[in-house]
């Protein structure tokens, strides 16, 4: 992008530079707060359909389509009020700061081929890490509202996220693993073609490994059943009781934030990332170097690709959320610790005999080999020149459009 | 090219169009260092003090970035490269054992005396 | 009690010194059935003491009584328990007829062994979804609600009212059933059946719902004599009584040829002429899952119950009677009868000295007995526990504050 | 990471005061000022929550310190541990002071200014060290660093790829690093085992119910023993000690 708007436009450096960050983080920030309006919407609607409702109807026309936006509206003119016995910056901090973290993981997040923020060479740790700060301003939010129910919601989540990263990182370890590469984009890249090269496809153990990633991530990002924090039948609403306006909607565009960054993970992980399930651009003979629209038709294919499967999975976690009662404390920690630590475990160990003994991958052929280490590493003097992985891509600030 | 006297140096720190050097970390290090250590000695909050060994550490470990990044160092000089990269992993991994101890001694200590005032652990007093 | 919280292997004791928290759960709380209060005693999540506050419901109905006719006092019976307000009016009204020792005609009867076992059902409906809202499952509670109100759309037909009907009145009922009601209504048995396997797919049998409840609230067999608890909440801890077959006379006549068996665990098992998910390993009789349980048995139960007394009703020949005055005067004298409603045993006590209105009215409600024995199934459980033993109780503040 | 970019552009641009503006400075600039500042404000709170608050802002910008220097992994990594650290640090914070008197607990005026004067002399002292060399004053020679996550994992594991000795095959145990590593895993196995024992969970001596009846007070004697907490009353109470 910095490239085209300097050549072809003719911006001088710092100007194209700043256009081009801006132009991603106004873009990412669309992606949060427009994602969280549809799928507000989408959850009434969701919800509405499970339970023999029509949820909204009348908004914005057939079927409701405005009501997030009406909502939003109103709760802008709402009084943002404040407990008395509050902690002010704090209580006024924490809906930013949990927002921040969901939009900062959204960064390193690639939505196609070469379409992310910043591609990042540790990317799918940077995520991980990221997504946990989330939690901070939760903690502040129900520590700085001086009300009981607030603060048993904050604990709740701090105890309950802490212990769910353990086998998120586990989980999250095991693709990278396959892939050799911690940076999405190339994870995703490793998985192109059929539906059968997808890492979730590559042996029982990775198969096994998705469904523990689905169960921590919908933990960590406090759905039912694992809703705790905000139980409303416990709680009261947990630790956004005190909130109210637009600083109780930062937590709720944070929180469908999440939701579809955890969902985009998994997609990259395990489901191909932008890659289809059907090779359909290959199979018709575009590629990146056909013609002048092929990439972006191929970019534009991908970006519905990875949006469809995150999309996908946040309306799992809502059928989840609307079909089962919510877990105890105790039992989650148990879920947690007795089961889905060790299950993880063992499946990764599982998952890594198998790259050892099985390169390849369930079926044969299919997989491609993984890992960047090149032959030439371990051979000595001359292995410097072959060394590096190449560096050229990932010096970019923004790379959102090609 | 000279390197420029001290004095401008300093000035020439808060310059935005010049490339950082190694020294602009090696201040943010020595403040961070300070600032754990004036922590460490004036709180009287168990956890405060152990958030000053926290940012001591990050000090140091500022510096041992600042030194293996390739991007800091001089023309023709010759960074750390990825030994101090690995000394900052292992000062992190030790950073983390050293907060489960000292926490583990806080609760301890709150269970012996039902508080986290470490002015108050003077049992050894003679 | 000491020991059994020692032995219990849900709580975790942890040697931190920890302050203990009184929390206000209500008046205003989302899973107190209206405006019980209840001041939790707790240690972190563990509660070691519930103490519930009632009275803010408290209108006066009894002393209201005094002032009024035996018939001007049925409207404020319907007001007790809202959700079962047939079966008040039926209590109230056999009480005075048990006064009166006046006898209904056959056709009234029938009619109102119809119309109270519907009512029950309702009731139960409510209870069974309010329980589901309880445990944080939203939609069972639209599902019963569904159901219900069809239920409701019959009593409006038949009375004009959906919530507050004073349709059973003494000497009889205020009207007869409009043409066609009972196929309507034989319709909507038909339709209901199968809809009771989704509540035991959803709840009864969910793994998270038995989680939950089972093993939770144990009330002993013993404890639900000494506390006085009556209706599915005695019936759950497996004491073989319901009045409508151990009750008075004068009430058990009114269910004289039906065939029906008490829902309970007896030898083990419960009855078996229907079919009925098995009971789930873990729970253990009188705790939470049982209750529920019974509750739904007994949902099945009045739908016999109604099949019953559709074909008795309309094999009745003739009218069903004129109800008395508005203004009669009762002979002198008192009269306490205990009828079986949705909750539980309700009893009414009346002091007559010969005038059109009662010397002295008194209820004896169930539910406040039945919410006399949380203190001691709360000691030493979660706070999520709290929600779940209370609403496994399901209690009406109405009827307990009257 | 930003390239720097090359005058004569910005210069034909006609914007040269914004157009000389050096991202990678610009934005260590930022990083630096958020760091320092937050850390001073760690010394300057009183109370621990606003205190663990200020850490994590500290923490986080110094991590984007590292991002800035071409160290990703570390940066990730100090995200992740550091901060995940800290987090528990704060709930720690939280649920040991949650009564009123111990989140804030002021330091003496007379340490605060003690603390104040070796500081400020521990500071010029580190300062001036750092700024002694020459070479380390010298601005960065823009060298665009090469990912690090792929050589430093393998320097972990024993086999260094970035810096072979010239003219000889790779000695793996030699160069690498995988003893330390296996030391720090053992390490922090024995720590993590160390913790959960210093901090098992204990059963009571005495029954629960007992210690709740015991504490059920006189109201001016609750008050009087706010300060140190109902607990320890109780346990007075219990044991027949003046508290």
């Amino acid at each position: 992008m910095v490239d085209f708007l300097t050549s072809t436009i003719g911006l001088s450096g710092w100007l194209a530079w700043t256009l081009a960050a801006t132009v991603s983080a106004v873009l990412i920030l669309n992606v949060i707060a427009g994602g969280a309006l549809v799928f507000i919407w989408a959850e009434r609607k969701v919800s509405a359909r499970i339970q023999d409702r029509l949820g909204p109807t009348r908004t914005g026309g057939r079927f409701g389509w405005l009501q997030s936006l009406a909502d939003g509206i109103k709760l802008l003119a709402k009084e943002d009020l404040m407990p008395e016995g509050a902690d002010g910056m704090l209580f006024r901090l924490a809906p930013y700061v949990s927002f921040c973290a969901s939009f900062c993981a959204f960064i390193a997040l690639p939505f196609a081929f070469d379409v992310v923020g910043q591609r990042l060479n540790v990317a799918v740790f940077f995520v991980v890490a990221v997504l946990g700060l989330e939690v901070f301003g939760v903690i502040l939010a129900g520590y700085a509202s001086a009300s009981k129910w607030s603060l048993f919601g904050a604990m709740r989540e701090a105890a309950q996220v802490v212990s769910y990263e353990v086998p998120l990182g586990m989980c999250v370890v095991v693709p990278v693993m396959l892939a050799g590469s911690m940076d999405m984009v190339t994870i995703a890249e490793k998985q192109a073609g059929w539906f059968w090269n997808w890492y979730v496809f590559h042996d029982p153990f990775t198969f096994v490994i998705f469904w523990v990633y689905v169960t921590c991530a919908v933990a960590s990002v406090n759905r039912a059943p694992f809703d705790l924090a905000e139980a409303e039948s416990e709680l009261v609403a947990g630790f956004h009781t005190e909130y109210s306006g637009l600083r109780w909607s930062y937590f709720f565009m944070a929180e469908y934030g999440s939701m579809f960054l955890v969902s985009a993970m998994a997609a990259v992980l395990f489901l191909g990332g932008w890659n289809g399930p059907i090779p359909v651009a290959t199979l018709l003979g575009f590629s990146e170097g056909t013609g002048d629209t092929a990439p972006y038709l191929i970019r534009l294919l991908g970006l519905a690709n990875l949006v469809g499967k995150a999309s996908l999975g946040v309306i799992i976690m809502m059928w989840i959320r609307w079909t089962l009662p919510r877990l105890r404390i105790d039992q989650v920690m148990t879920t947690c610790l007795k089961y889905c630590t060790p299950i993880a475990a063992v499946m990764f160990a599982g998952a890594m005999l198998w790259q050892i003994g099985l390169p390849g991958g369930l079926i044969p052929g299919a997989g491609r080999p993984g890992g960047e280490i090149r032959e030439g590493w371990l051979e000595g003097p001359g292995g410097r020149a072959a060394a590096p992985p190449a560096a050229d891509e990932s010096r970019d600030v923004a790379r959102v459009a090609p | 090219m000279m390197p420029p006297p001290l004095a401008l140096s300093s000035l020439l720190a808060l310059s935005v169009t010049e490339p950082v050097s190694v020294a602009h970390y090696l201040v943010v290090g020595a403040i961070l260092f300070t600032a754990g250590v004036a922590c460490m000695a004036t709180k009287r909050n168990a956890l405060g003090v152990l958030m000053g060994i926290e940012l001591v550490l990050n000090g140091a470990n500022v510096n041992f970035v600042a030194f293996a990044s390739p991007y800091l160092a001089a023309d023709g000089a010759r960074s750390l490269g990825l030994d101090g990269q690995a000394i900052a992993l292992f000062v992190i991994l030790l950073a983390a054992a050293e907060a489960a101890v000292a926490l583990a001694i806080t609760l301890n200590f709150y269970n012996n005396h039902a508080t986290v005032d470490v002015d108050r652990a003077d049992d050894l007093k003679g | 009690m000491a020991n059994a919280i020692e032995d219990d292997p849900r709580i975790i004791e942890f040697d931190v010194r920890t302050d203990e928290m009184l929390v206000n759960m209500g008046p205003q709380h989302p899973s107190t059935h209206g405006v019980l209060r209840l001041v939790l005693r707790t240690d972190g999540e563990i509660v070691s003491e519930v103490e519930p506050h009632i009275g803010y419901l408290h209108r006066c109905a009894e002393k209201i009584g005094e002032n009024l006719t035996h018939r001007q006092w049925i409207p404020y019976t319907d007001r007790m328990d809202y959700l079962a307000a047939m079966n008040m009016n039926l209590g109230w009204s056999l009480a005075v007829e048990k006064l009166m020792k006046y006898e209904v005609s056959e056709k009234a009867r029938h009619l109102r062994v119809l119309i109270a076992e519907l009512g029950r059902i309702a009731s139960h409906l409510v209870g069974m979804g309010a329980y589901g809202l309880d445990l944080g499952t939203f939609s069972p509670f639209l599902y019963a609600f569904r159901e219900r109100e069809k239920i409701l759309d019959l009593f409006e037909e038949a009375c004009g009212a959906r919530l507050t009907y004073s349709y059973i009145t003494i000497g009889g009922l205020t009207a007869d059933l409009p043409p066609g009601w009972l196929q309507r209504c034989e319709a909507f048995l038909d339709q209901f059946e199968p809809i009771i396997q989704e509540y035991h797919t959803l709840l009864t049998t969910n793994a998270i719902f038995v989680k939950r409840t089972a093993g939770v609230g144990v009330l002993s067999r013993d404890m639900a004599i000494e506390y006085g608890c009556s209706g599915p909440v005695l019936r759950g801890s497996g004491v073989d009584q319901d009045l409508r077959r151990d009750g008075e006379a004068i009430y058990t006549a009114m269910y004289d040829g039906y065939a029906f068996e008490v829902a309970v665990q007896k030898d083990g098992h419960y009855p078996r002429d229907h079919e009925y998910p098995a009971v789930p390993a873990g729970t253990v009789l009188g705790d939470c899952w049982h209750r529920f349980f019974v509750r739904m048995l007994e949902v099945v139960q009045s739908m016999d119950l109604v099949r019953q007394s559709i074909d008795r009703y309309s094999a009745c020949k003739g009218t069903i009677g004129e109800p008395l005055k508005l203004a009669e005067k009762m002979p002198a004298g008192d009269a306490y009868l205990e009828t079986e409603c949705p909750k539980g045993q309700m009893g009414f006590y009346l002091v007559s000295d010969g005038s059109a209105k009662p010397w002295r009215v008194r209820a004896r409600s169930s539910s406040f007995s039945n919410l006399a024995v949380t203190p001691e199934l709360c000691r030493g459980c979660l706070i999520a526990d709290v929600p779940a033993v209370v609403g496994s109780l399901d209690i009406v503040m109405g009827e307990i504050d009257r | 990471m930003t390239p720097t970019i090359p005058m004569a552009d910005l210069v034909a641009g006609g914007l040269l005061p914004l157009a000389a503006i050096n991202f990678h400075t610009l934005f260590f600039l930022l990083f630096a000022a958020i760091a320092c500042g937050a850390a001073v404000a760690v010394v300057a709170a009183d109370n621990v929550v606003r205190m663990a608050l200020f850490l994590v802002l500290s923490l986080a910008a110094t991590a984007g310190l590292f991002f800035l220097a071409g160290a990703e992994f570390v940066g990730a990594m100090q995200l992740m541990i550091y901060v995940g650290g800290t987090l528990v640090l704060l709930v720690f914070g939280v649920m040991l002071t949650a009564q009123a008197p111990f989140v804030t607990m002021k330091s003496a005026g007379g340490d605060r200014l003690l603390a104040g004067f070796v500081g400020v002399a521990l500071l010029a002292m580190l300062v001036l060290a750092g700024l002694s060399v020459p070479a380390w004053r010298q601005p960065a020679s823009g060298t665009v660093p090469e990912p690090t996550a792929t050589p430093l994992g393998m320097a972990l594991v024993g086999v260094r790829v970035d810096q072979p000795p010239a003219g000889q095959p790779v000695d793996a145990v030699r160069s690498g690093y995988l003893l330390p590593f296996e030391i720090v895993s053992v390490h922090l196995l024995v720590v993590l085992v160390g913790a959960a024992y210093l901090a098992r969970a204990k059963r009571r001596k005495t029954p629960r119910a007992i210690e709740v009846a015991a504490s059920v007070e006189p109201p001016e004697a609750v008050a009087e023993h706010a300060a140190i907490g109902r607990t320890r009353a109780a346990a007075s109470v219990l044991t027949g000690e003046p508290s």
